[in-house]
């Protein structure tokens, strides 16, 4: 078997400070002619890096220390100039991780993937991407395309020369699960298609058992495991790849999985809420508007004392908007938001002190919910001083520091300051800030979607035993099903600005009964490359909920919005 | 909690220590070291100019005047006998003192109605946007000369016209640079909490845009220090016998052929001025990721 | 003056017949854009006036009256009444000849109210004009109406040039008048040019034209001087350090023209604390005209003591309080103001102005007296500082016959009166001497006259300045006296 | 695309509004009454009366205001106190004075600075950078009117190549003033130029390390391919507003400069009828300078407009 692309002992290092901080250390792989690698690891482990010296580019300021990069022969860093640019052109293409950055603004995309060169027509290479009506999308320029339709116009600015080679950098990443599977087939069929080797970095391992012949896994630079992808899911050897492969949630999960040091899985039974415990919150028929879009019709739920709520959806569904507007963030055009000591309609400032606290936030990004420059023990003293929670100084102090131990972290860590901890330290920081009012409803908005899975299961799994502990209502919000299946209790799932289905999680993912739901379920990728879909594809579908018959029932608690299987084809369009 | 949460092996920081770490990133810029320094040798010149000369820079000596440099007079002398150094030294203090008494007036004002606009937002910000384009559509020097000549010549007018004319450019800078701290999440935080806007804008916005702050100070001192020079030279400055760079110049210009050093030491000294000023701008603004030009046009 | 500094300045132009022809090109500060070539109410555009017009009378450069287009006159025996005999064969620009009529017109202008003429105030107190009489066309009997022996001496000023009967309306754009130059064009404020007059009673001049170009910096003007774009700046007394930029040069050179102009610090008496005479004489008595002289012209003048009368003058007298500081701060504790402090405006309008306000400013601190100077836009300074501002700085030209002097100056309610003094006595010392035919009295009365401005009156005068004027090495037959220079002997080398 | 040019338009009309609000009241405010500034020391009470009238000073000012701008819509400024001229005729003058170095100066200090700040961002780091970097901030650094008296010294008087001065009228022809604006543009250029190449250099910097230029170097491209077709146009867009403040600045900034060469511009106009309170003009050229400002912007909003395809194709600005 011959190896079109070998990366022998590579090390890449930047200069800091006056001395090589080395990012890549000696690095080996191999890919053969039509096979496809994978490079997954944590953030920050290099996966980039090495996938872009294949076409012998390198990050300003980074240089290679050691090794060699051959590419069909040719050692990529000896190339001279004019030999690297045919090398780029004709035999590796790069498709980057956010083709929304990656396309020329100001050109019209025909022009640029034309420029790529190649003899196949323009027009053709976007039908063969499976964009429609690509005579007139060529005319378009990039922010005149959605996001999926940008990931296709960079794949076939990347097969247009007809590579050899295709570099994949996370190439759908920032996508959402129903858009992310389409690309995905996609490069698939492509890659057979015109027989191509891959290179897909990515850190979704569902991605890559779906689309990888090997793995190799990168952490801090250096290469911990390499093997066939069947073999790799099926019995990992590095005690860290076990533990990667365990953390990830899945579909079929009753609960929270707990991860051991060997990446042993164990998994803990959803907490029982009785049907006694109080309702905390209820919406009624709540609708809101931005300016004149709405952009939540008519949503109505509760959560109870200690329950877990799940509000998923696709991206642009709603969900954030809820949030906002329970917390107080926006004023609701119509219907009721009510919690058991008062009236949550109207916005923050307006609101008594005592209910403010009572619901609190956590944001989605840990970067940006902490002020970078106060220390984390600062913002979790403040809300403590502001509500009154603690009296004096002192106290406060105290009361941030056990708050910080709560969260299961060092409350030595309170005089740091965000950007000396860890994506999750800050979660959980964002969490003992929301705690520090005594809250009895938490709203979670997708918090852990920036997590690397491992830290991911780690907050989840405090998340989980503060909602014991504390007996929270909690609304957690999430487009990851995986993830809902085991922290939630009760599932809404959100199609633009309207539930089209409800229920106990079990009876939802049991059986789901909205075409939608079946959709988003069809479209999330299990890490195991042998996994059947967890339900078949969804059918095309109408919405026939009349004003006074809006649901079905399918069980104690789980109703489904209305529909009936569409009278003609409607191409959904390809996103 | 477990496994693969690797902090960053950073030490705890205290306040002493964010101020050196503050430290630390301005060092690594030498652009900024180089012209911080350039800025305070000026303004040692300026505090310690009775010892650094004997002379007294407004005393007429008319037995010795228009001297090329020599033993006496290093740089020589102007035409009222006046020594030409000891006018440099001392002139430093007209200038750093208005342009800082100036500058700080205008960027604290600045920074606090550009915050505000921001936070607020809404019709607040847009009428007050209306309203800064159009101070800023009325040529800044015709402004000045307007308020200079409406108020009389003095610092302290000076002052309240560079103000006026500076302050709608450092707004739409703060502005710029706090509306990409507003949509932040503990800027939402703090919102939900239902904290009030100024607290807000003191403990969340503030902090974040410091930076921004120090750089659009160090450049705006420069072109205030240009602007007030320029000032002096059209006769709308400092009064006679007042030493002050831009008069020296207007004094001496005509006289450039016999004795240059009148003219070219006040040169000299505001040019190496606004370069250290600029150039500490530009490191700042380089350790700090701030861009300067773009904002601060 | 320092050993090394101060080279001494070349004392005149340079000697020598000019070519015939060629083109003389001024720099003159722009007057305001209300400038006009009307004599009787111009302000400013002495350079045009001089060319363009004649007098009756004019004086000649040893201060003497001479005649212009009066061939001579003569008083009756009390000095009321003036016979001029117009001189014959003068013809104005447009052609026609000049008779007496023309010149009766011209004094008549000058009094009509409408005119606004600054003269006006000087010669209405003496003429009635409808006494004016013309018995022939040459002869002019001008009847006063109090007696004045030095009136012909009234008629030298520039006010009185001679313009054609019924001009009024015209002349402020035409210029016509009997001069050796006539107008070819003229802007307020801006450039102009006159050509030679070829049939001018003196003959023609040696110059072809003149162009007259404004600028308003003084170093622009300057620059322009030593970039060979003009070949003399009028009403531009240098200071001395660009005076000796200029002396370098390799294109131009300095003139120096005798005590030319007498420096003033006005202090309005109409406003406190100048309305005390104890202050006015602290003021004179707390600083040395010599050290002004020194700092402020590097000696290339006179010390003036506070008298305007120049000392060429016959009539001036030396005598006069010496520099006394103490007195001074005496005088200012007597008046109640001790450690009195007052702003000094001065302007870019005339270099000498700002060092003559830093030397006094320097001198006066021994009496205690803090002066804080202060600077005024150069342009409008004539306009919203003098007779404005309680003290400020400016000069005047020499060359007024000392009667002339006194009554716009110094009289009460005389136009020129920049320090609004009036005082009865004054003007009734004046109105004696006036009538006076006897010349040797009539130099005392005028000697009493000046003591009594050096001790009552509101202004400083520090200095008469010897004039540096900045002239291309080109230009000949250069002089200049008063308000005008020789028109007809100016010329240029190897333009 | 239509509606963004309407929006922009309707946006600067109201900035003109306020800004002529702002000057009509600025110059109010201006001490001393106006007739007995004009009619100086000659003032009797009957007169400043009787020209208050006739300036009607007498009635209320938003009447004075308004009258001012329906009259400044006819192009009629009223007349100047100071010449007794139509101040719509004299500034147009001298406008157009100002307008010929303007023409002169944004030519070669635009062109010759975005080339300049181009080759700088290309060679950042390298010596081309150094050098023009260096020289910009000098640039920067040394007011205008020393460069003036330097550029007089070197080219007038040392060695006789251009005038030193003007010393013609606001009238003189173009072909009188065109041996004198050189120098004038040339200072004007260098303090303007600096500006231009430090932001050019800059936003070519930033974009160069943009991830589409990346993609496009990756894709094989040549250097000048990618400079030409993928960075020029994204550099060129933060660096158009630049420019249009660096014009708009020129309303102002010539001042200084026109002083020292004594050139019969509009910055000679405005310093002196400041000095003599020449309202009428004060406001003419406040507003005017204000219209070149908004103009500018507006110019540069539609630049941006060709270079960024997000605005022409789209209603929004944000
Ligand atoms: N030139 C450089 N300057 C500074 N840091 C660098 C440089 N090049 C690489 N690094 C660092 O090297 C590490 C590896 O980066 P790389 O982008 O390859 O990671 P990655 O695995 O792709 O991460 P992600 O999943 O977040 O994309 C990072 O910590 C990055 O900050
Ligand atoms: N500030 C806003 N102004 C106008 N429309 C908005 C605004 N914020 C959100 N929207 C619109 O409201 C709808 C719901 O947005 P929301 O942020 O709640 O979605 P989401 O479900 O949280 O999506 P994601 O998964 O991407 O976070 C979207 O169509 C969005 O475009
Ligand atoms: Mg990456
Ligand atoms: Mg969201």
């Amino acid at each position: 078997m011959t190896s079109i692309v070998s990366v022998n002992s590579l090390s890449v290092a930047y200069r800091s400070g006056g001395r090589d901080v080395s990012v890549v250390h000696e690095v080996s792989w191999e890919v053969a002619e039509g096979r496809t690698l994978a490079l997954v690891g944590e953030s920050g482990s290099g996966k980039s890096t090495v996938a872009a010296t294949l076409l012998g580019h390198l990050r300003h300021g980074s240089r290679i220390t050691a090794g060699s990069v051959h590419v069909d022969g040719s050692d990529v860093f000896s190339l001279p100039a004019r030999e690297l640019r045919r090398l780029r052109g004709n035999t590796v293409a790069m498709v980057a991780q956010n083709a929304g950055h990656a396309l020329t603004p100001s050109m019209r995309i025909g022009r640029q993937i034309a420029e790529a060169g190649g003899d196949v027509p323009v027009v053709d290479l976007l039908e063969q991407v499976r964009l429609p009506r690509p005579a007139e999308l060529a005319r378009r320029y990039p922010h005149e395309l959605s996001g999926g339709q940008q990931q296709r116009v960079a794949i076939a600015m990347a097969v247009a020369a007809r590579p050899k080679v295709l570099v994949l950098d996370e190439p759908t990443t920032g996508l959402d699960v129903v858009t992310q599977r389409g690309v995905l087939d996609l490069i698939g069929a492509l890659r057979d298609e015109l027989g191509l080797a891959a290179v897909l970095v990515s850190h979704d391992l569902g991605v890559v058992a779906h689309m990888a012949d090997e793995v190799t896994v990168l952490r801090s630079g250096r290469v911990v495991e390499s093997a066939p992808t069947r073999q790799l899911f099926a019995m990992p050897q590095d005690p860290y790849t076990r533990r990667l492969l365990a953390s990830v949630p899945r579909l079929d999960d009753a609960g929270l999985a707990l991860v051991g040091e060997a990446g042993e899985r164990e998994v803990r039974p959803k907490a029982h809420v009785p049907d006694t415990a109080p309702v905390a919150v209820s919406a009624r028929d709540l609708t809101i508007d931005y300016g004149s879009s709405r952009a939540v019709h008519g949503v109505s739920f509760d959560v109870r004392r200690g329950e877990v709520l799940a509000l998923v959806g696709e991206s642009g569904s709603g969900k954030s908007t809820l949030a906002w507007t329970l917390a107080g963030l926006r004023t609701p055009s119509g219907g009721t938001m009510t919690h058991d000591s008062g009236d949550l309609a109207r916005p923050a400032q307006k609101r008594p002190l005592a209910l403010r606290r009572r619901v609190q936030l956590v944001f989605q990004n840990a970067d940006t919910s902490l002020n970078p420059r106060r220390s984390v023990g600062d913002a979790v003293r403040r809300p403590l001083r502001f509500f009154g929670t603690a009296a004096t100084r002192t106290q406060a102090a105290d009361r941030a520091r056990r708050l910080i131990s709560d969260v299961r972290l060092d409350p030595a860590l309170a005089d740091r300051l965000p950007a000396q901890l860890s994506g999750g330290q800050r979660q959980r920081i964002g969490i003992a800030r929301a705690l520090a009012g005594e809250p009895d409803v938490l709203i979670a908005d997708e918090i852990t979607t920036a997590l690397d899975v491992s830290v991911q299961a780690d907050v989840l799994r405090l998340l989980d035993d503060l909602r014991r502990e504390r007996e929270l209502a909690c609304l957690f919000i999430s487009h990851d099903l995986a993830v809902v299946r085991g922290i939630a209790d009760r599932v809404v799932v959100l199609r633009h600005g309207v539930v089209v289905e409800e229920g106990p999680t079990d009876a939802v993912f049991a059986s789901p009964g909205h075409p939608y739901t079946r959709r988003l379920m069809a479209a999330a990728l299990e890490p195991d490359p042998d996994a059947a879909p967890f339900v078949d594809g969804a059918v095309d579908w109408s919405d026939a909920a009349e004003p006074d018959d809006l649901w079905t029932d399918h069980g104690p608690g789980h109703r489904v919005r209305r529909w009936r299987p569409a009278d003609r084809l409607t191409t959904e369009g390809v996103s | 909690m477990t496994t693969l949460d690797t902090a960053p092996p950073a030490p705890p920081a205290t306040a002493p220590a964010r101020a050196a770490r503050a430290w630390r990133t301005l060092r690594s810029s030498r652009a900024a070291v180089i012209g911080l320094a350039i800025v305070g040798v000026h303004v040692l010149i300026a505090v310690l100019a009775p010892l650094l000369t004997s002379y007294d820079p407004i005393a007429n000596d008319s037995s010795h005047a228009l001297l090329g440099p020599g033993w006496d007079h290093w740089a020589g002398t102007d035409q009222y006998g006046r020594d030409v150094l000891a006018r440099v030294l001392y002139g430093g203090r007209y200038a750093l003192g208005v342009s800082v008494a100036a500058t700080l007036v205008t960027v604290a004002l600045g920074t606090v109605v550009g915050c505000a606009a921001a936070l607020r937002g809404g019709w607040f910000d847009d009428v007050l946007g209306r309203v800064l384009d159009a101070v800023l559509a009325v040529p800044s020097i015709l402004a000045l000369l307007v308020v200079v000549t409406a108020l009389g010549t003095g610092p302290a007018v000076i002052v309240l016209a560079i103000a006026v004319v500076y302050v709608p450019q450092v707004v739409r800078v703060v502005r710029g640079a706090a509306l990409a701290v507003v949509p932040a999440d503990y800027v939402t935080a703090a919102r939900a909490r239902g904290e009030s806007t100024w607290s807000i804008l003191r403990r969340e916005v503030l902090p974040n845009i410091t930076d921004v702050v120090c750089v659009e100070f160090a450049m705006r001192a420069s072109w205030v220090v240009l602007l007030i020079s320029s000032l002096s030279f059209l006769g709308f400055g400092a009064d006679p016998p007042t030493p002050d760079w831009g008069l020296m110049v207007a004094e001496n210009r005509t006289a450039i052929t016999v004795v240059p050093m009148a003219s070219l030491a006040p040169i000299i000294a505001l040019a190496t001025l606004v370069v250290g000023l600029n150039l500490a701008a530009d490191g700042l603004s380089k350790a700090w990721g701030v861009d300067r030009i773009r904002e601060g046009s | 003056s320092g050993p090394a500094a101060a080279p001494v300045l070349p004392a005149a132009a340079k000697k020598g017949a000019p070519d015939r022809g060629g083109t003389l090109r001024i720099a003159r500060p722009p007057a305001s854009e209300a400038e006009t070539l009307d004599p009787a109410s111009a302000l400013s555009a002495y350079e045009y006036l001089g060319a363009l017009y004649n007098r009756l009378v004019r004086v000649d450069a040893n201060g003497d009256l001479a005649p212009d287009l009066a061939e001579s006159w003569e008083p009756d025996a009390q000095a009321r009444t003036w016979t001029f005999r117009i001189r014959e064969g003068v013809t104005f620009h447009d052609g026609r000849r000049l008779t007496a009529a023309d010149a009766a017109y011209t004094l008549r202008h000058i009094l009509d109210k409408a005119t606004a003429s600054p003269q006006a105030a000087v010669l209405a107190p003496l003429i009635d004009p409808k006494t004016l009489r013309t018995p022939d066309e040459h002869t002019l009997v001008v009847p006063l109406k109090t007696p004045n022996a030095e009136f012909p001496s009234l008629l030298t000023h520039y006010n009185c040039y001679v313009v054609p009967d019924g001009s009024a309306r015209s002349i402020g754009r035409t210029g016509i008048g009997t001069g050796p130059f006539k107008l070819e064009s003229f802007a307020p404020a801006g450039p102009g040019r006159v050509t030679a007059y070829t049939d001018h009673w003196q003959g023609r001049p040696v110059l072809d034209a003149i162009a007259f170009y404004s600028v308003a910096d003084m170093s622009a003007r300057s620059n322009a001087l030593l970039a060979g774009q003009v070949d003399l700046l009028s009403q531009t007394n240098l200071d001395f350090a660009t005076a000796r930029v200029v002396a370098a040069s390799s294109r131009a050179t300095v003139a120096r023209v005798k005590n030319a102009q007498w420096y003033v610090l006005p202090m309005l008496t109409t406003e406190k604390p100048f309305t005390d005479v104890r202050v006015r004489q602290a003021m004179k008595l707390a600083y040395d005209p010599e050290h002004v002289v020194k700092v402020a012209l590097q000696g290339a003048g006179t010390a003036g003591w506070d008298n305007p009368v120049p000392p060429s003058d016959p009539a001036h007298i030396a005598a006069h309080p010496a520099h006394d500081p103490e007195k001074a701060r005496y005088l200012l504790k007597q008046a109640g103001h001790e450690g009195l402090a007052t702003d000094l405006y001065t302007s870019s309008y005339d270099p000498i102005f700002t060092p003559m306000a830093l030397a006094y400013q320097d001198s006066a601190k021994r009496a205690g007296i803090r002066i804080k100077v202060k600077t005024a836009a150069a342009d409008s300074y004539y306009t919203q500082i003098w007779m404005k501002k309680p003290l400020m700085a400016t000069y005047w030209y020499t060359g007024r016959p000392v009667d002339q002097l006194f009554t716009q100056v110094f009289r009460g309610g005389s136009s020129y009166n920049e320090t609004a003094w009036s005082d009865k006595d004054f003007d009734a010392l004046l109105d004696r001497a006036r009538r006076e035919t006897d010349d040797n009295r009539r130099r005392e009365l005028y000697g009493e006259a000046q003591t009594f401005v050096v001790e009552k009156g509101g202004a400083m005068t520090p200095m008469f300045a010897d004039r540096l004027v900045g002239l291309s090495r080109k230009v000949r037959g250069y002089a200049e006296h008063g308000f005008e220079f020789d028109y007809l002997g100016i010329g240029l080398k190897g333009a | 695309m239509v509606s963004f040019i309407a929006r922009r338009v309707a946006a600067a009309l109201g900035t003109l509004f306020l800004s002529s609000v702002l000057v009509f009241l600025a110059v109010q405010a201006l001490p001393g009454d106006v007739a007995t500034q004009v009619l100086g020391k000659d003032a009797t009470p009957d007169a400043v009366a009787a020209l208050r009238e006739k300036l009607s000073l007498d009635r209320p000012a938003w009447e004075r205001y308004t009258d001012w701008v329906r009259g400044a819509l006819h192009g009629d400024f009223g007349t100047s106190l100071v010449s007794g001229k139509a101040v719509g005729s004299e500034v147009s003058m001298y406008l157009g004075n100002s307008a010929l170095i303007a023409l002169i100066t944004v030519l070669f200090a635009v062109t010759g600075s975005i080339v300049l700040g181009i080759l700088a961002g290309l060679y950042r780091d390298r010596w081309p950078d150094h050098l023009i970097s260096t020289v910009s901030l000098v640039g920067m650094s040394v007011p205008e009117f020393v460069v003036a008296t330097v550029l007089v010294l070197c080219f007038s008087v040392a060695l006789p190549w251009f005038p030193a001065v003007v010393l013609y009228g606001p009238d003189a022809s173009v072909g009188q003033l065109l041996p004198a604006v050189w120098l004038p543009a040339l200072a004007l250029a260098v303090v303007m130029a600096a500006y231009i190449v430090r932001m050019a250099r800059t936003s070519v910097i930033d974009v160069m390390a943009s991830e589409y230029v990346t993609t496009a170097r990756l894709k094989g491209l040549s250097t000048w391919r990618v400079v030409t077709r993928h960075a020029l146009p994204g550099a060129m867009l933060p660096t158009l507003h630049v420019i249009a403040l660096n014009v708009a600045w020129l309303a102002g900034g010539v001042a200084v400069v026109e002083n020292v060469f004594n050139y019969p511009g509009i910055g000679k106009l405005m310093l002196s009828s400041v000095q003599n309170r020449d309202l009428p003009v004060i406001q003419a050229i406040a507003l005017i300078s204000a219209v070149v400002y908004v103009v500018c912007n507006l110019a540069a909003d539609l630049g941006a407009m060709a270079l960024n395809p997000k605005l022409r194709t789209r209603g929004r600005t944000r």
